[in-house]
């Protein structure tokens, strides 16, 4: 409704009410995970709230430096579990900075081809839980329809579903193997039908719309305060995308543009992420075509395991298979932040390398976690059941948060 | 057919005569009629917590496994209800770090029996990769589990098979001998020293219901 | 003995009591069918089968649900008020089994009406029923002790306010236009032309607010389990837990029925007279379809939206219909 | 990044107006660095921020690390970012352990920092001695807020006018700074049937 927009929520009622405190998760429905909201409710508005974290906080960072870094891998794609590959590529990226190890040009467009597919598969876990958060059911078996189709992918190339373990520090495990290139055609042929597909039955939506439009506007200034970056950003009309900024893999060759928002409402943050799906898809698919020929990892034996193939013959490969396996690599010390643009901001990766075959220190800068400070913005003075959908827009991933 | 049988047999052992023979075979079928009845009934209907801890549950029954190429509905199990108190089944779907566990020991504990818990994925069975100071190290050490299901995260197959296996345990094979071993008979209420743990009226009243129907 | 209201036909009491017994038996025998129809029907929208594995096509699976909910452990939360937390689940099931009464399933056919009674004043006591549905979810949801049951109750008792205003004024177009209050005269003054032609209106007001009563999706404020875990039945479980459920479905068919008779011809349909009551579940199977299509479509308002919806839009609109309606009945 | 000369005349200006601030720099992999006393961090990140011709107005990541052979044992570093000219510069500020008083590399490390933290868990109680302090930035960067708990939740760095410093990940009665290199990663064995006698 036009008045429900304009209505000041932000006036005390004429009449005399009570602030009820409701405590909303760990385990709730709509908190997309374990994250607790400890609410002030005013009627129906949200007075005052606070967000109380840590329910998966699982040590990552602390085990990691209990490991050798080929073995970091794994733990650091567990943190924000629905785009594992980003996380392994800021830390791949960090430890090649730090030993200064230049990937192949292949291994730059398979990562680039993995990281667009993670990103078209974790805006479509958010599209599916957002609009269940909305009432809208069905939308989660449409997006969790295409979400299977990126997942056999993974599984083609890498062998699991979730959680790959697909990147290396120097490249890529493995190479694609033979028809992903043709089934990957074919999915991105279908995507952008897809996408106007879920349009048609959310943005013509009369309720879809009413319940979007106009809620949860921080101004951008604000955000940028804030440390907010990712679509959160750029629907507030901040064309702030690392891909274009900083010069990383292969994306200055991509022609692919960057959605941005005009007010920074619910409904433009739900435009932008759809549109980065579609551009998500032309970057695959400009990177299919410019895939080039060569090696899939680096050819350095100092911190790439080599080829299966040279064990049997060559003694040297095998000895470095062995130093590898066995204790890793050092890395002489120095320290190094890394960061790429996650579907959820800026995923910034610091490693600080002690000379030894540990990392001494890694951490992650997550964007749910950095981002969750403007949850407060959005959902004060707002209805119980905008601040639901404004946490959905705001799309937090708490084993990002916790770590 | 079959109770007139056992009669037979026991007629001929000669352990029970007449009138009271007569009750007791009734009795003895229509009670463990009415067990597999009801446990049929038990583990065709489980209404899941839609409850999820970490990467599990992307892959689990709040997610994936009720996608369209999984699809736990076929068995009944896709009524996911927020509240625990409707809930029959939990699924730790993640690692369970030390701040959690006490808020899932209390989810258990508000869940009404006969009440059933799934760990999913190797974190929250044995604590998994993150041997570490912020994770406990298996859920069974705040609460008992029925099925554990191996996989970090499992395959939604996998799911769906530990589930089918849920499924069995509750249909008595095998029985459910654990739930002694465990003392896991209450709720949260009767922990602090409530009255015992007694089945509802509505079930006692529907066991007399059926009871009468068998007589007739 | 006072007669409670005057009817318009007499009949034997055996016959009332055969009557009841035969609504009462195929209502709930088409209930758990329902469940189990909207399970699966929800699982076709969202391309994947739905329940399957319990007899043939699952038809069996409200048979567990009913088996496993009766073997739940009673419970009640510390907090609760005893009385009034068994007392909420209770009137709901009585209000919808008593507003079962009055739909209308044929005419009268060798002496037996086919329907439960037939009041003159049949869409008030389907009013005057229905609104006690809400002193169940009230009650249920206050006695609970629980922040979320109370503001979902809270929200169930604003919408039924908002809406219970506008399903009154949709239905008194078609009541004017046959004429009387009874739902077996206004099946039969739609002889000529059913009342969705006249009255598309009043129709789609009164199918809005019947949402809205039932607490169907676009606006199941009350039981929004995005905000409010599970609204007012929070806290129930069991049986208790089941029968708010069962009692979802039962307004629904109560509301379908309301509908069919007073605005889709009720039980008037083609072919000989034993047909009828075959041509009333058809019409009113087709409304439950709605139901469900909706359900597994449309998001969910929200609750300030709900109330400017209920009294900015469909109390004027109703009102409008209503005088329109007036001033050509006078006038034909 | 600004480049070496680049870092050199950032140095420069501040040293003009906050003298003695910068102990060091260093460009290392690409990346500068700034190291700054501790003390007068907030200067130099205002100065960075609001200096004509610097604009380092966006905090990417502020954390902390713990170099444990060396002298000031902990550090917390702020990656800034000039979103105009897409640099970034890292500032770091050293602190010393005060529990344990002048280590010289070579030392055998301190024992664990697993003392009671009483005040820990309320804003107002002060919290425990013995804790490294530092100046907070949440004025100055509002996303720093939950950063700055973090670090104290895992370092026992402490944040003097911090708006509320509690733990932020861990249990509020939770003690002991986990990510200090002399806490021990914990966990426990996994018992099997091969090492159930063991473990069991």
């Amino acid at each position: 409704m036009a008045d429900g927009l304009s209505s000041p929520l932000s006036a005390p009622p004429a009449v005399e009410t009570e602030v009820m405190t409701i405590n909303i998760g760990p385990h709730h429905p709509a908190t997309h995970g374990v994250l607790r909201l400890v609410v002030d409710l005013e009627g129906e508005v949200v007075r005052d709230l606070k967000p109380v974290i840590g329910y998966v906080h699982t040590g990552i960072e602390k085990s990691c430096e209990d490991k050798s870094y080929w073995k970091v891998i794994p733990f650091v794609e567990r943190m924000d579990y629905v785009s594992f590959f980003f996380q392994m590529e800021a830390f791949c990226g960090a430890v090649e900075r730090l030993v200064d190890l230049e990937i192949p040009p292949r291994a730059k467009y398979l990562r680039m081809i993995f990281l667009e597919l993670n990103r078209i598969h974790s805006h479509l876990v958010w599209l599916g839980t957002t609009a269940l958060d909305l009432g809208a059911i069905s939308m989660l078996w449409y997006c969790f329809r295409e979400r299977e189709r990126i997942l056999d992918l993974f599984e083609m190339a890498t062998g699991q579903r979730m959680h790959t373990r697909y990147f290396q520090v120097g490249g890529v495990i493995e190479d694609i193997p033979v028809g992903f290139e043709e089934k990957l055609r074919k999915f991105i042929a279908d995507m952008p039908v897809r996408v106007g597909q879920y349009e048609a039955l959310l943005d013509r939506n009369e309720v879809f719309l009413q319940r979007t439009k106009g809620t949860g506007i921080v101004p951008r200034e604000r955000l940028l305060e804030l440390g907010v970056t990712g679509p959160l950003l750029r629907a507030a009309g901040e064309p702030w995308d690392m891909r274009k900024t900083f010069d990383y893999l292969a994306y200055p060759e991509m022609d692919f543009k960057i959605p941005v928002g005009t007010v920074g409402d619910n409904y433009d943050r739900y435009r932008v992420r759809l549109a980065e799906i579609v551009e998500s898809v032309r970057i695959v698919e400009q990177s299919l075509d410019a895939l080039p020929e060569g090696p899939f990892i680096a050819d350095d034996r100092k911190y790439v395991l080599p080829p299966r193939s040279e064990l049997p013959t060559s003694m040297e490969s095998l000895i470095h298979h062995f130093k590898l396996v066995t204790e890793g690599y050092r890395v002489a010390p120095g320290e190094v932040y890394y960061a790429i643009e996650s579907p959820r901001g800026e995923l910034g990766c610091f490693v600080l390398a002690d000379g030894s075959a540990k990392p001494a220190r890694v951490h992650f800068r997550d964007p749910s976690f950095i981002n969750l400070q403007a949850f407060k913005d959005m959902a004060v003075d707002t209805y119980v059941a905008d601040m639901i959908v404004s946490l959905g827009m705001l799309d937090p991933i708490l084993g990002g948060v916790d770590r | 057919m079959r109770d007139r049988q056992l009669r037979a047999r026991d007629m001929l052992r000669g352990d029970l005569e007449g009138e009271e023979l007569e009750r007791y075979v009734e009795e003895k079928v229509v009670v463990t009629r009415f067990e597999e009845m009801l446990n049929w009934s038990r583990a065709n209907s489980m209404f899941p917590l839609s409850f999820g801890l970490a990467c599990c549950a992307i892959e689990g029954i709040p997610m994936s496994a009720v996608t369209a190429r999984y699809d736990i509905a076929r068995f009944g199990a896709e009524a996911g209800r927020a509240s625990p108190r409707q809930a029959d089944m939990i699924i730790l779907s993640g690692r369970v770090s030390i701040k959690m566990a006490p808020v899932v020991r209390r989810l258990y504990d508000q869940m009404l029996e006969p009440k059933w818990a799934i760990s999913m994925g190797a974190c929250s069975s044995s604590g998994g990769m993150f041997s570490n100071y912020a994770v406990v190290q298996g859920a069974d050490k705040f609460m008992p589990i029925d099925v554990h299901i191996p996989g970090c995260p499992p395959r939604p197959e996998a799911v769906l098979y530990g589930f089918t296996k849920l499924q069995r345990k509750i249909m008595g094979n095998p029985d459910q001998g654990w739930r002694q071993r465990y003392n896991a008979a209450g709720t949260e209420e009767w922990a602090r020293g409530g009255p015992a743990s007694t089945p509802s009226p509505e079930a006692v009243e529907a066991y007399e219901v059926a009871r009468e129907l068998a007589r007739a | 003995m006072i007669p409670i209201a005057d009817t318009n036909f007499v009949e034997a009491t055996w016959i009332m009591i055969v009557k009841s017994l035969v609504i009462f038996g195929v209502i709930f025998a088409i209930l758990p069918l329902m469940t189990v129809l909207e399970r699966k029907l929800i699982g076709r929208f969202q391309h994947r089968y739905g329940p399957n594995r319990v007899g043939p096509f699952g038809i069996l699976q409200p048979l567990a649900d009913v088996g496993k909910l009766l073997g739940k452990e009673a419970f009640m939360p510390a907090n609760a008020i005893p009385t009034l937390f068994v007392l909420g689940p209770l009137l709901t099931v009585l209000s919808g089994v008593l507003a079962l009464a009055i739909i209308p399933w044929g005419d009268v056919q060798d002496g037996v009406g086919l329907y439960g009674i037939d009041v003159p004043i049949g869409i008030l006591y389907f009013f005057a029923v229905g609104s006690i549905a809400f002193y169940g979810v009230l009650l249920g949801g206050w006695s609970s002790g629980s922040k979320y049951s109370l503001l979902g109750a809270m929200r169930g008792a604003a919408q039924l306010i908002s809406y219970e205003v506008s399903m009154g004024l949709a239905l008194l177009g078609a009541v004017m236009m046959a004429g009387s209050l009874s739902l077996v005269d206004v099946v039969h003054a739609q002889g000529e032309v059913w009342f969705i032609v006249p009255q598309i209106v009043g129709f789609l007001i009164f199918m809005l607010a019947g949402f809205a009563e039932t607490n169907r999706t676009p606006f199941d404020m009350p039981e929004a389990d995005a905000e409010l875990v599970q609204g007012f039945m929070t806290e129930y479980g069991g049986m208790r837990f089941g029968s708010f459920l069962l009692v979802e479905y039962m307004e629904i068919i109560v509301v379908s029925g309301i509908a069919a008779a007073m605005f889709l011809g009720g039980w008037m349909g083609p072919g000989p007279g034993f047909l009828d009551p075959i041509w009333m579940l058809t019409k009113m199977l087709g409304l439950v379809l709605l139901f469900i299509w909706i359900r597994a479509t449309l998001p969910r308002l929200r609750y300030d939206q709900l109330m400017s919806l209920g009294w900015k839009i469909l109390l004027p609109l109703a009102t409008l219909n209503v005088l329109v309606t007036a001033v050509l009945v006078v006038l034909t | 990044m600004p480049d070496a000369p680049g870092l050199e005349l950032i140095r420069g200006e501040i040293e003009q107006d906050h003298p003695g601030a910068i102990l060091d720099t260093s460009f290392d992999r690409g990346q500068a660095t700034l190291v700054v006393d501790s003390e007068q961090v907030l200067e130099v990140l205002r100065w960075l921020c609001d200096a004509p011709g610097q604009g380092y107005r966006f905090l990417s990541s502020l954390h902390a690390a713990d170099y444990l052979p060396a002298t000031p044992r902990f550090a917390v570093h702020y990656e800034l970012l000039n979103r105009n000219r897409v640099e970034r510069l890292r500032v770091k500020a050293l602190l010393a352990d005060p529990s344990a008083g002048p280590v010289t590399a070579g030392d055998p490390p301190p024992p664990p920092v697993a003392k009671a933290s009483s005040g820990v868990g309320s804003p107002t109680a002060p919290p425990a001695e013995g804790l490294p302090e530092i100046d907070s930035c949440v004025e100055l960067f509002p996303t720093a807020d939950f950063q700055e708990r973090e670090v104290f939740d895992f370092f026992g760095i402490v944040f003097r006018g911090h708006p509320d410093l509690t733990r932020i990940l861990l249990p509020e009665d939770y003690v002991g700074w986990p990510q200090r290199r002399d806490f021990p990663v914990g966990g426990e064995p996994v018992t099997f049937t091969y090492n159930e006698r063991q473990y069991g």
